[in-house]
């Protein structure tokens, strides 16, 4: 599934992103860099702090309070040629999010405006980014039937709407204006098993119909083998390891961290509590370790290859990659 | 802070100032008489010390609101808890008497009980509690409810603890800053009330509180005789006094409310950097200085 | 329909409140120490006939009838707006006299509250908006010192310097004294003219609760996924402030509106004694100076009622701005 | 409700918004410089404030005991006008009287006199008037029908009174009834609850120009009998709530011709203009007095109606609620108005010299009296009557001084004067009742003639206090027309006053009265003094309704 040759959708270079708290900044995000093409479905994993939707948000320049972007560059590859999303006007970052690259929020009832119709929604984004009029109606009924909703969907408002109804409706949102890249933050967390499938499956069938790369977030990391191309870890802030889904299926997890994920899904579902198989606690970003911020909890561990006092560099090989110092020493 | 700084200042004026003033009632000197520096803040119509009425109608007043702020809070967190607690259907019939009471106008029933009633302090007192409860049950049943179900007071319940004990130890103990707030409400909302009566002339015209001054200064033709002295230092003790606890309130506020200390810290921090956030909310871009001196704490 | 049914069911609770406030007025005369009949119906001796007298005591549930007779008759009374004669006003049928006074009180509290709402909330959505900006600074704590001063406070002070000294508006009534009530633009004019100080001074002192229940309610709103989600949609800033968050901000500090009204309007009616502003305020002093109990009771009725008019307004105006209530509630 | 709407709209709503508090602002800031409610520009119209009141009830009834000034004097008139500023009597609707003999009164009616609907006044009017108050207990103000036996009109300008008894003083009572039409009245069928909405009188001022709670106007009497007069258009009466609604509306310039007490009148009113500010507040308005139920309460006694007296500093009385516009009550209680009546000898001793502030005197008489320790009477008083407010406050103060508990309690006036005159109070600060001679005055203090029980409505004598050896001095005064004899009786009934206190004097009421001579001059003053100027005086105002007239630039 290597998409290699092609310059990449979106490019990530060395992103670092701070928490501004009482005692000072906090780095959430320290020097990711990501790629993701068109059609592809990168997933995006980590345990909860690692620094995934804070990476989503920053890179949409949508991360609120107390965040803050501290260097780095978010390339956005559409008709103007390359552009970092970091360095754009206030009006052209405006004109590039929604039709270049767009995103399902976590909470899709959150997410929709209560008090207006869910076609107004579509249309407002629509309106906003120079839609003629006309095209309004007919677009807004495309999009419904996208995601396989009734037409008259259109006319409810989100509260009238199952849960699964409305993510549906996020995502024809988010697909309104034909992004090239989707962020979608744990677009299932708050649905069940079986439409948490329905929509990840639609999700998959739309970026191979339309084209467009897709980033998912999720902690859910035996559904994202199922449905994504290219798996990324994300610890401490750091990515850890970028893979295939068909490595990791054969068992070629390069990071100790992977590994332990891995073996912390027995089954094709579980929880965050699953990740205890773990040892030790989630890095504390207040005072993280030095070196590998893994070392605590790797088995791997030894101060002779500079795990407790380098931070591993990242290891590329063709476009995937892995910052682990004993990645390539055998067991 | 400033609000707990002056709140205190009035407790003690309350406490101690009347020790050092004289009779409010007494005549000192010619009517009307400008403030100097026998009378600083001058003389009322009928001769009395302005200062000393200001003085002493701060210790009735003050406690009358403190008593009517801890009988309304308790009086609401009594009803409003319980309805929280009470099941379906001790919850409608409280709810209902609570936005019953809400929606009767306080102010108009307080004014005909108390023209009903004798006129004293007490009855005012009294008025008040009756007509101004109803909205701390309200909030205090809003956020009973969400804590009552929270997991750890489920399980008490589940564990079989009463509703009293349950109520003791697990839901009030959450309530407090809340509470505090809802007290500090209830204390200005009755020093409003209580003067706004008295001035109308339903209170008790013989004692001394800041509602009474006022009536005084209005009866004694304050306006027309531009003795501006003889209602401003009472005007302003009274708003004085609601400002400290406003404030004081704002400053629970943020002890209760984490996230708009966050909120503050922040700006403060993009602002030494010279960042903001702009109309359109984007993240903010403040690049690391690479050899400017250490500002972070993480290396 | 469902819109129907809630309606039906504010009705129903506006029903019992008021079937409340009833009950209330009802004890209210036997809080009277001694006996409330001779107490409230003492001054009618020598204007009334015995008879009208008796029936009048009767219509207030004061005869010698049982307690829950006596209720009936008061409660058949009440309903058919037969509140006796005003002891103050007499031989004017107590209705009468709330009549005009309520007008009164209606126009100014209405203007004063809507235009206080208005800007208030308004102001706490830019507070919000700028949050930490100079509005959002020096505005809350300045409109809480000014709030904090009692209403009728600064109805004098007001009236002190625009009215007495500046002269710049009229100090006392409704019109002025020498213009026939009409529907001329003078007249209005003059109307507008008399209500402004008055109306000002409930202005200012309400403003800051509505700005900071506003600019709260939004700082909560422009929290949520929903405003990050609209912003990155490429909405402009102000339609982010305006149709995302205002809108959504607003449902809560509408639902406070009716609750407020009860308060503003109590404030309101001291205003109204500071200048002589004809309305129920300045008639509800006139009936505890003259110990006009028919009059006072029937003042706080008509309150109440127009509280919980002005509440139903309220419940009809959700209905557009929260389509939540609208369907399936 | 949502719909479509776009950016555009959105900004529009803005600057509406905006557009809406720049409207505020400006209506604050520049706009309201003309808006201050100033009397229209008419001549000729004078805006009179002589009483307070929320609302006015359109009621003329000048029969009424409760009968609002001007109905009494300026719709309708009298025969005869008292004038106490010059202790004259003023012809008015009659031209002259006399005493036939001892008991038969014959007076001259004024010829050509017309009410103001052209129907001829005469004799015939002022009979019936009699004989409608003889009907009507109610109507019988002054209980002309105690002394009265008939009345008849001999012809169309003669009208002869028979007394019953010999009854000096019934002379002022009958000459200042006012006089109804009996053409009118003839045809009502209840007059005492007649209101008179359109009244037909003979005065200077009866057409009711405009009618409304809040004000009211009257017009001049098409067909009045003094040639030339009325010299101005129309009275305007306002309904102020309060002496200080009117006092502002006064200093601001809105009213001609006021009966207000005024605080620091010079300072308030007089400097803001001091070309067209006046005023005269002649010490001739009666004394005020603290009563003290004496039919129940401690009151009863003497000695603690004396103690109360002894208890009030009426120095600090008069400086604090009076601004010392007047003087402190002697025991006697006659005012200046009496001047020629005082006896100096009637206080002779200390123990007489009841009025003087002596906090001792008043403890010991309180205890010698056994008034219970937790005796706490109220004070009634009217609101809004703010100078008689503070004096009862002062009052107040001053009797917990000698550890009674006394309290103020305010009630609007006709509240306050229904306590009164039922005898439901236990002290009531209240006015007196004034006449030529201190006959009328002690006559309402002291007379057993004029003792109702409590509960029942009296005009008078409030306080409920008869004495016997005071009632037979004043049938002697009845019967006695000789000036010399009159100073006698006077001065006996001085002492018993002294000796039993039936009522507190506290000190005179002056006459408020203050003009305003931007629009309307001709008012009497000090030094002009052809009549008192405070309005409310009746019907001594008539004198000056007729006199007043509009300034000629």
């Amino acid at each position: 599934m290597s998409t290699k040759t092609r310059t990449p959708v979106m490019a990530i270079r060395n992103l670092v992103v701070d928490y501004v708290t009482q005692e000072g900044p906090l780095r959430v995000v320290d020097g990711v860099s990501l790629d993701v093409h068109a059609g592809e479905l990168l997933g995006l994993a980590g345990e909860s702090g690692s620094g995934k939707s804070t990476l989503a948000l920053a890179a949409m320049r949508a991360l609120g309070a107390p965040g803050v972007i501290r260097g780095g560059e978010v390339l956005l590859s559409g008709d103007n040629g390359v552009e970092d999303l970091l360095r754009m006007s206030p009006a052209r970052l405006q004109e590039v999010r929604w039709s270049d690259v767009a995103m399902v929020v976590q909470s899709a009832m959150g997410a929709l405006n209560p008090v207006l119709k869910v076609r107004d929604q579509i249309i407002d984004a629509l309106v906003a980014h120079g839609v003629p009029k006309a095209r309004h109606a007919p677009r807004v009924a495309e999009l419904m039937q996208s995601v396989s909703l009734p037409p008259e969907t259109a006319d409810a408002y989100p509260h009238q709407l199952s849960g699964g109804m409305r993510q549906r409706v996020v995502i024809a949102m988010a697909i309104a204006l034909r992004p090239r890249l989707l962020w979608m933050d744990e677009p299932t967390t708050a649905l069940d098993v079986i439409v948490e499938r329905e929509i990840l499956e639609l999700v998959a069938e739309l970026s191979r119909k339309e084209g467009f790369g897709v980033v998912l977030i999720t902690h859910d990391l035996p559904r994202m083998l199922e449905v994504c191309d290219t798996v990324a870890i994300m610890y401490g802030g750091r990515l850890a390891e970028l893979a295939t889904v068909d490595v990791i299926h054969r068992g070629g997890a390069r990071h100790p961290y992977t590994s332990g994920l891995m073996a912390a899904f027995p089954s094709l579902h579980g929880d965050e509590s699953a990740l205890q198989a773990i040892p030790g606690d989630a890095v504390s970003l207040r005072q993280p370790p030095t070196g590998c911020r893994f070392h605590p909890r790797c088995a791997r561990a030894q101060a002779s290859s500079g795990c407790m006092d380098r931070t591993p560099p990242w290891r590329q090989t063709n476009r995937l990659g892995v910052a682990c110092h004993r990645a390539d020493e055998p067991e | 802070m400033v609000g707990a700084w002056l709140f205190g200042a009035f407790v003690l004026l309350a406490i101690f100032g009347p020790l050092f003033v004289g009779d409010p009632l007494a005549y000192v000197g010619a009517p009307h008489g400008s403030p100097s520096a026998a009378h600083w803040f001058g003389t009322t119509g009928q001769g009395q010390d302005v200062l000393a009425q200001v003085v002493v109608g701060t210790r009735v007043s003050l406690l009358l609101g403190v008593l009517v702020g801890v009988v309304v809070v308790s009086v609401g967190a009594l009803v409003g808890v319980s309805a929280a607690l009470a099941g379906p259907r001790g919850d409608r019939a409280l709810n209902l008497l609570i936005n019953v009471f809400l929606v009767i106008p306080g102010l108009p029933l307080a004014i005909v009980l108390a023209a009903f009633l004798p006129k004293s302090p007490w009855t005012i007192a009294a008025v008040l509690m009756f007509t101004g409860w109803a909205w701390n049950a309200r909030v205090l049943r809003a956020q009973a409810m969400a804590i009552r179900d929270r997991d750890f007071v489920a399980a008490a319940i589940c564990a079989g603890e009463s509703r009293l004990g349950v109520l003791w130890r697990e839901v009030l103990p959450q309530l407090r800053a809340l509470l505090m707030a809802q007290f500090i409400g209830a204390i200005i909302f009755a020093i409003g009330a209580q003067v706004g009566l008295e001035y109308i002339g339903v209170g008790d015209i013989s004692v001394t509180t800041w509602g009474t001054n006022l009536y005084w200064a209005a009866n004694d033709s304050a306006l027309l005789t531009g003795s501006w002295w003889t209602f401003v230092p009472t005007g302003v003790m009274i708003a004085l006094l609601s400002f400290a606890l406003v404030m004081l309130n704002f400053g629970v506020d943020e002890l209760a409310n984490p996230r708009l200390t966050t909120g503050r810290i922040f700006d403060a921090w993009l602002r030494t950097r010279n960042a903001s956030v702009g109309p359109d909310a984007a993240t903010p871009i403040v690049p690391l200085v690479q050899d400017g001196p250490q500002e972070d704490a993480r290396p | 329909m469902s819109v129907l049914r809630f309606l039906a069911s504010r009705l129903g609770f506006y029903a019992i409140a008021a079937f409340v406030a009833l009950t209330i007025n009802f004890f209210l005369p036997r809080l009277l120490p001694g006996d409330p009949a001779t107490a409230i119906f003492g001054r009618f001796q020598g204007k009334l006939q015995p008879e009208a007298l008796e029936a009048l005591k009767e219509a207030f549930g004061l005869a010698d009838a049982p307690l829950f007779e006596q209720y009936f008759t008061y409660l058949g009374h009440v309903l058919t707006g037969d509140f006796g004669p005003s002891v103050s006003h007499f031989p004017e049928p107590v209705s009468a006299v709330i009549g005009q006074g309520l007008l009164w009180t209606v126009l100014l509290v209405g203007l004063a509250v809507v235009i206080s709402f208005i800007i208030g909330t308004a102001l706490g959505v830019f507070a919000a908006w700028r949050r930490g900006g100079r509005l959002d600074r020096w505005l809350p704590p300045i409109l809480a010192l000014v709030g904090a001063f009692p209403y009728f406070w600064l109805a004098m002070l007001m009236l002190y310097i625009f009215g007495f000294e500046l002269g710049w508006f009229p100090v006392r009534h409704a019109h002025s004294d020498h213009l026939e009530p009409a529907w001329t633009l003078t007249f209005i004019g003059d109307v507008l003219a008399h209500a402004a100080l008055p109306a000002l001074s409930v202005i200012i002192v309400s403003l800051g609760g509505w700005l900071l229940s506003m600019r709260n309610s939004m700082i909560a709103v422009l929290g949520d996924e929903s405003i990050a989600l609209a912003r990155m949609k490429g909405l402009s800033p102000r339609k982010v402030m305006w149709r995302y968050a205002a809108r959504n901000a607003i449902i809560p500090n509408v639902t406070s509106f009716g609750m407020a009204l009860g308060f503003v309007l109590g404030g309101s009616l001291l205003t109204e004694v500071v200048f002589g502003y004809p309305g129920t305020g300045y008639l509800m002093l006139e009936a505890i100076q003259s110990q006009d109990y028919p009059l006072m009771q029937g003042l706080f009725l008509a309150i109440t009622l127009a509280v919980l008019a002005a509440n139903f307004l309220v419940d009809i105006a959700l209905i557009f701005i929260d389509p939540r209530t609208r369907i399936r509630r | 409700m949502p719909g479509g709407s776009h950016a555009g709209h959105q900004r529009r709503r803005g600057v509406r918004l905006v557009g809406l508090l720049i409207a505020v602002g400006w209506s604050l800031v520049a706009g309201p410089g003309c808006l201050a409610d100033k009397p229209p520009a008419r001549s000729g119209v004078v805006t009179v404030s002589h009483q307070q009141s929320a609302t006015w009830v359109r009621n003329f009834n000048p029969l009424m005991p409760n009968s609002r000034w001007p109905a009494a004097a300026g719709v309708y008139e009298p025969m005869m006008v008292f004038n106490t500023a010059k202790d004259s009597w003023t012809p008015w609707l009659a031209t002259a009287a006399r005493w036939v003999d001892d008991l038969t009164l014959e007076v001259d009616i004024r010829d050509g006199v017309l009410f103001s609907d052209g129907t001829p006044f005469t004799a015939a009017d002022v009979a019936f008037t009699f004989g409608l108050v003889k009907q009507h207990k109610a109507l019988d103000q002054r209980a002309v029908w105690s002394f009265l036996a008939s009345v008849e009109a001999t012809s169309p300008t003669g009208v002869r009174f028979v007394f019953s008894k010999r009854y000096a003083p019934g002379f002022g009572d009958l000459m200042e009834q006012p006089i109804v039409a009996k053409h009118i009245y003839a045809k009502v069928k209840d007059p005492v609850s007649f209101a008179d909405a359109t009244p037909v009188g003979t005065g200077p001022f009866t057409e009711i120009n405009a009618f409304r709670p809040q004000v009211y106007e009257l017009g001049k009497n098409p067909h009045y009998w003094q040639p030339g007069k009325p010299m101005v258009d129309a009275l305007r009466l306002p309904a102020f709530v309060s002496n200080d609604a009117a006092n502002l509306a006064l200093v601001m310039g809105e009213v001609d011709w006021s009966g207000n007490f005024i605080p620091a009148v010079d300072r308030v009113f007089v400097n803001r203009d001091p070309e067209h500010h006046g005023y005269w507040f002649a010490e001739g308005g009666g004394m005020v007095f603290l009563y003290a139920n004496t039919a129940r309460g401690p009151t009863q006694k003497a000695s603690v109606r004396k103690a109360l007296s002894h208890a009030v500093n009426r120095e600090l009385l008069v400086e604090v609620a009076m601004y010392n516009y007047t003087s402190p009550a002697r025991a006697h209680g006659l005012s200046e108005t009496y001047a020629a009546w005082r006896d100096p000898s009637a206080i002779a001793g200390d123990a007489d010299n009841w009025t003087r502030f002596d906090p001792d005197a008043a403890k010991r008489l309180l205890a010698g009296a056994a008034v219970p320790a937790d005796w706490s009477p109220s004070i009634i008083v009217v609101s809004g009557w703010s100078d008689w407010v503070r004096a009862a406050q002062v009052v107040a103060r001053s009797l917990q001084g000698v550890g009674v508990n006394a309290r103020v309690e305010t009630y609007e006036f006709g509240a306050w004067f229904e306590r009164v005159q039922k005898g439901d109070f236990d002290l009531a600060i209240g006015w007196s009742v004034e006449g030529p001679t201190p006959y009328s005055f002690y006559k309402w203090l002291m007379s057993a003639e004029t003792r109702k029980p409590l509960g029942e409505t009296s005009s008078g004598n409030w306080h409920r206090f008869a004495d016997p050896a005071a009632s037979k001095l004043l049938e002697q005064f009845q019967v006695t027309t000789e000036r010399a004899a009159q100073g006698e009786l006077s001065n006996a009934l001085q002492r018993r006053f002294v000796a039993t206190a039936p009522a507190i004097p506290l000190f005179a009421n002056p006459l408020w009265g203050a003009y305003n001579t931007s629009r309307i001059e001709g008012f009497p003053t000090a030094a002009d003094p052809y009549a008192p100027l405070a309005p409310h005086k009746m019907p001594a105002c008539l004198l000056t309704m007729t006199s007043l007239k509009p300034v000629t630039k």
